[in-house]
């Protein structure tokens, strides 16, 4: 699967600002209950950018992702999606958005994909992935569902489009999110452990559908626990490290240089394990 | 069966009849009445606080031995229990507001008998033509009631429940008279400070049955008997006249 | 008679009468809301049993309890028991009224009907445990009681609580109807005080007040509880978006 | 009489109040359905919005429906501008007076029970329909309400059966449905037992009806209950 | 980290019957709304076995472990822990245990790893792990407490201890979900992918974990698409295609020279990405 490689490789080095950014972090901060979970994140993703996230369990990795679409309200920082900033103002029970319109704009220009799927359970998985565009964006019914079964094809599961969640295993109900994900056509697209479920078989399987859209220019976060798959995904990578950023660059040299003496350590229990 | 003790079932909320006190001392037309009879048919009384909608199945329960609580005789009444002779007999009539022309157009103030088909007849078609197009209030399950079926035909009737809903709507404006039994109307315009007036004539007998008795147990001849020559004696030496005139304004001496 | 004399505690005043009141419909509504919970208890464990027999005599208690009105019930336990009693020691040749106690009645009348809707609203509860912690539970090889009592009571709790406190609300008002047994609470008090008196607003609106003193107390109780056993969700559903 | 004469002889005076029953039924319980949802956007939309809903919810469940509609009858047909103002028409009427104090009083219950279903509803299920954009209305239109309904139908059924015996209570403003005519056969023949029980059969035959729709429309909405046993789809 | 797999190497030449059989599984059939989930799966595993099952998304690895404490019928076939055939009966509503208390006696001797942890959510986490030693096993609780901190010391958690499950990361929830599963020192453990929400330190923390329990003599079956660790971590590799039992032997045979075309193609698609 080199090819591939290549190909990111030829964009990781274009450097981080020859496009145009379309998530940007900065300076996010964190706490629950008195732990500061984020202790100041700032990064950028620009057109056709995949960065994986590593960092060990309790790092902050999902709750990163989760402030972007402001599923968990930073203490401060900014958070802008596809050049616009979400307005945030103080009131008397801490930091609200400004602007709901505003966010739910953003919103819907994202995907996201839960570490924990949190399918519909009230819904079939095709009503699950026909959801958003119908109803955020207001497509047509037919196309939707034409899409939605062309998009539950892809990852396999499109004869279980009329069972409920509860009638599917673990992989399919992340397959059943990752379509879900994908059907609104976000600008950008954040994965939370997008295949903690899955057989190698699959895991290559998404890895394909990543790369497809990673050339149509789409920007992906990836939270993942999977060395190989974060390397064979990836043109940039970063390591989380008690709510701070680590180590960061093409998956190259963080992999397999790493300047941080944490992240090396954290590499090498996976290395130690793969001959 | 010998009589000794007399257990009594008031409703306690039915003035003048019967009403309580704030410390639940009954008081009223009845309680006075009955402190008497019970001297005379030598029964240590003792009264129990009932109320009405389960007055009678207490007393067929044997929660208590008697009723003594404004009831009526009506024939279905005496279906299931027995009556001893009534003790007062008051009449019914209406009232409606003092600036309405109604309490002049319902009929001059007149003893009318039922019993009297001509008289009656009269009467009853003044009273509905003058409550043509008006409204009527009238408590449910009374013999008023079946009174305005039979001879207030067409006349527009709204049931209540109790007397004081008739006396609001009525000032509310929603009905334009009552009808009712003279002496819970006492209460009624005692209460309006002279806004609400007795109007048209007082009707007797017949359907409005006789009066008001004792509510006891069938096949109790022992206790009847008791009881009636109690009421009796009470009526003759003119007690049931003071008492009536002290609660009621009136006499409502039943007539033998 | 001004408002406040005739509510006071004065010679005139229903104060006193009205206070006592109060404290009856307390005693009514606590005892029969405890024998609703039993009630509910049973009928909603035999709704969820797998036995055809339970489920069906919890469906007509539900059914029949939920459908008739309540003061049906109450005629029935208080009149139909006395009179059931009463003739047995008639036969037996006894004489004289066997009455029931009031109280114990009333408690139990509405305490029966109260426990059809608790049945319901436990159930709706316990069909709302993420079915994954009962399987949690099922493999560490909990039995039927031990898995009731420590997972499926308070995860049951935490959703039946608002519907519960419903259940309490109607327990406290379906205690006026009682007074059929002859129990002084504050809607018979209140209706002997209007009938007495005929100051109807005066008297309805201060026993609404009362009722309303009853349900700030128990209300401020459930939000308590409520907030107790909604422990453990920080982002428990139905939060503010 | 006969017994059975008697018996059918009441049942067909109280079936007349069957109308006014279930008209009163419907109009406030969709009336007082509208409103509960109303409460409920209200008090998730603001601080003070949910001050002023728990204060409304407080009062109207904390006094008995009796005084309530007693005071909205009565009470306000005493006030002399109200006789005045454009609203007497309607006040007037006994009929519309209990639809509004029921609908009001059924409008608290029925957002306490939306409530209790909101609690149910899994965050994740939140988070899914907030991170695709879903505006506060949709989301609460398509997923929450969805899972909520379902989690509340039972206590909600409840209401609804409530409801229909609550209606009973319009007799002291002097509209006379079942319960009220059979108080006032009662009053008449003192057979208690016997009105009560056809009373009682005419009620469990309508909220028969109704929980027997409701419990169908549950089976409806519950699609784990498929003779499958449920798993769960996830946690946190 | 051969130490491990020269261990295992030599028990796995053992041969399947030579230590008692702890668990076993007979020609048990199970389907869901008419389709077939498993076709008849046998497989035995005696004292200090651990056996890896792998196999593609919806293959029925989670259902097959999921009968083994019953927690679906199976609607044909036997099951045994500890030489104690699980007693079933029929029933007009179908297949039933016949005794409950015998099934409760068998499931408080397995431990179970949820793929979605299913932890109690209206307790803390150390209220969680000692559930079921004090009110199952009756155990003493401050012996319980003592040994339940020990065990969130190891899963490294400790500091969590009085946290509830819905505050906690992904891989936190996974590790207190094992703690859990240890705290009743089962005969045998049942995990459904245990590492699917956790770092690559941490997955090799729990592969310690799980061969000490191993050389304690503890049974263990292991649901997992981590290939790598499975070779690690297992004496015997099964692996289940369409609900059936395709390829079973020592893992160094099942991962190199596996006898099923279906299965060599699985693993392809995980060795293509290793390098
Ligand atoms: N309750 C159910 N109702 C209907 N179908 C079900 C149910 N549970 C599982 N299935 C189906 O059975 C098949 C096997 O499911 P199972 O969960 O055993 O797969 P798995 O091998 O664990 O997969 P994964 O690796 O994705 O977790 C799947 O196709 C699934 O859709
Ligand atoms: N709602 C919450 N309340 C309190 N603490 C929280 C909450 N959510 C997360 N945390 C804590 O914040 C820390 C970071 O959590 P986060 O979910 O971001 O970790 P993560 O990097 O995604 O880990 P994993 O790989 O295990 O999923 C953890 O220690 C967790 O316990
Ligand atoms: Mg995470
Ligand atoms: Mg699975």
């Amino acid at each position: 699967m080199t090819p591939g490689r290549e190909y990111f490789a030829a964009r990781g080095l274009r450097g981080k600002t020859s496009v145009p950014t379309v998530l940007s972090l900065n300076d996010v901060h964190k706490s629950f209950g008195g732990i500061e979970v984020l202790r100041g994140v700032s990064l950028e993703a620009g057109d056709g950018d995949v960065v994986a996230i590593i960092g060990s369990s309790g790092s902050g990795k999902s709750t990163m992702l989760r402030c972007i679409p402001l599923l968990e309200m930073p203490d401060s920082g900014e958070i802008a999606v596809a050049g616009e900033t979400i307005a945030m103002r103080e009131t008397r029970h801490g930091r609200r958005a400004a602007d709901d319109a505003q966010v739910q704009r953003v919103r819907g220009r994202l995907g996201f994909v839960f570490q924990s799927f949190n399918l519909w359970s009230h819904m079939t998985i095709l009503e699950n992935v026909i959801e958003a565009p119908i109803h955020v964006h207001k497509r047509q019914r037919a196309e939707c569902i034409a899409e939605a079964e062309a998009l539950l094809d892809k990852v396999g599961i499109v004869e279980k489009r009329n069972a409920y969640p509860a009638e599917l295993s673990g992989g399919q109900q992340q397959r059943a999110a990752i379509a879900r994900a994908l059907a609104t056509h976000p600008r950008a697209l954040l994965f939370d452990e997008p295949t903690s479920a899955l057989d190698p078989e699959l895991v290559g399987e998404v890895l394909l559908v990543i790369r497809a859209l990673a050339e149509e220019g789409r920007t992906m976060l990836i939270v993942t626990h999977e060395m190989n798959f974060a390397r064979d995904v990836s043109n940039r990578a970063v390591f989380l490290h008690q709510g701070r950023i680590e180590e960061e660059g093409p998956p190259e040299q963080v992999f397999e240089q790493p300047v941080s003496e944490r992240c090396r350590q954290f590499l090498t229990s996976h290395l130690a394990r793969r001959g | 069966k010998e009589w000794t003790t007399l257990r009594v079932a008031t409703e306690g909320a039915f003035p003048p009849f019967n009403s309580q006190t704030p410390d639940g001392k009954v008081i009223g037309f009845e309680p006075d009445l009955l402190e008497v009879i019970c001297t005379r048919a030598k029964l240590k009384c003792e009264t129990v606080i009932q109320e009405w909608k389960g007055i009678i199945p207490g007393l067929l329960s044997g929660k208590y031995d008697a009723i003594m609580s404004g009831m009526s005789i009506t024939p279905k009444r005496l279906e299931v229990i027995d009556f001893s002779i009534p003790y007062t007999n008051s009449p019914s009539t209406f009232a409606v507001m003092a600036d309405n022309p109604l309490a002049k157009a319902l009929g001059a103030d007149a003893r009318i008998y039922l019993t009297d088909e001509g008289t009656t007849k009269s009467s009853t078609e003044i009273a509905t033509k003058a409550l043509e197009g008006k409204t009527l209030a009238v408590q449910t399950a009374t013999i008023q009631l079946d009174f305005a079926k039979t001879y207030l035909k067409g006349v527009k009737t709204r049931v209540y429940e109790t007397t004081q809903e008739e006396d609001l709507d009525l000032k509310a404006g929603r009905v334009d008279a009552i009808f009712a039994s003279g002496s819970s109307l006492v209460s009624t315009l005692e209460q309006s400070e002279g806004k609400i007036v007795l109007a048209g004539p007082k009707f007797y007998d017949g359907l409005l049955g006789i009066g008001s008795a004792f509510g006891i147990l069938k096949d109790q001849p022992d206790l009847k008997a008791k009881l009636d020559a109690a009421i009796k004696s009470t009526i003759e030496d003119g007690t049931v006249k003071t008492l009536a005139l002290k609660w009621f304004h009136v006499d409502t001496t039943p007539r033998q | 008679m001004a408002y406040f004399t005739l509510i006071g505690f004065g010679p005139r005043g229903w104060g006193a009468a009205l206070a006592q009141a109060t404290l009856m419909t307390l005693a009514v509504s606590i005892a029969a809301f405890g024998v609703g919970i039993v009630f509910g208890m049973f009928g909603c464990w035999a709704k969820l049993s797998g036995s055809v027999v339970a489920r069906g005599a919890a469906t007509a208690y539900t059914t029949i309890l939920r459908g008739i009105p309540d003061l049906l019930v109450i005629y029935l336990l208080y009149f139909g028991g006395s009179q059931a009693i009463g003739s047995i020691a008639r036969l037996l040749g006894h004489q004289g009224f066997f009455g029931l106690n009031g109280f114990v009645v009333g408690t139990l009348a509405v305490g029966i009907v109260s426990g059809a809707y608790e049945t319901e609203v436990l159930r709706g509860a316990y069909q709302a445990i993420p079915r994954g912690e009962l399987e949690a539970a099922r493999v560490a090889g909990m039995g039927r009681l031990l898995m009731l009592r420590r997972i499926i009571a308070p995860q049951t709790l935490r959703f039946a609580l608002p519907g519960m406190g419903n259940v309490w609300q109607l327990v406290i008002k379906e205690s006026a109807l009682i007074s059929v047994v002859g129990l002084v609470e504050i809607m018979n008090q209140t209706r002997i005080a209007v009938g007495s008196t005929g100051a109807a607003f005066s008297f309805y609106a201060t026993g609404a007040a009362l009722f309303l003193v009853v349900t700030t107390f128990s209300g401020a109780a459930f939000r308590r509880a409520e907030r107790w056993a909604m422990r453990g969700m920080p982002s428990g559903g139905g939060r503010r978006a | 009489m006969t017994e059975f004469g008697f018996l059918s002889e009441t049942f067909l005076t109280l079936i007349e109040g069957v109308p006014v029953t279930l008209t009163l039924v419907t109009s406030s319980v969709a009336i007082g359905g509208v409103l509960a949802l109303a409460l409920t956007l209200v008090r998730r939309a603001s601080t003070i919005g949910n001050w002023l809903v728990s204060a409304y919810v407080f009062v109207l469940r904390g006094s008995p429906l009796l005084v309530q509609i007693f005071l909205i009858y009565y009470g306000l047909g005493q006030l002399g501008f109200v006789r005045q103002s454009f609203l007497w028409p309607f006040l007037r009427e006994p009929y519309w007076c209990a639809i509004t104090a029921l609908a009001l009083n059924t409008a608290a219950y029925q957002a306490e029970v939306l409530r209790g279903g909101l609690n149910a509803v899994p965050n994740g299920a939140i988070e899914a329909a907030r991170v695709c954009g879903m505006t506060r209305f949709t989301m609460l239109r398509r997923i929450i309400l969805p899972i909520a309904i379902r989690q509340a139908l039972p206590a909600y059924t409840s209401e609804v059966v409530i409801m229909v015996k609550a209606t009973s209570l319009a007799s002291i403003i002097t509209l006379f449905e079942v319960t009220g005519l059979a108080y006032s056969l009662v009053s008449e023949t003192f057979r208690a037992f016997e009105v009560l029980s056809v009373a009682g059969a005419i009620y469990l035959a309508m909220n028969y009806a109704l929980t027997t729709a409701f419990a169908v429309l549950e089976r409806r909405l519950t699609p784990q209950s498929l003779p499958v046993p449920q798993r769960p789809i996830s946690v946190a």
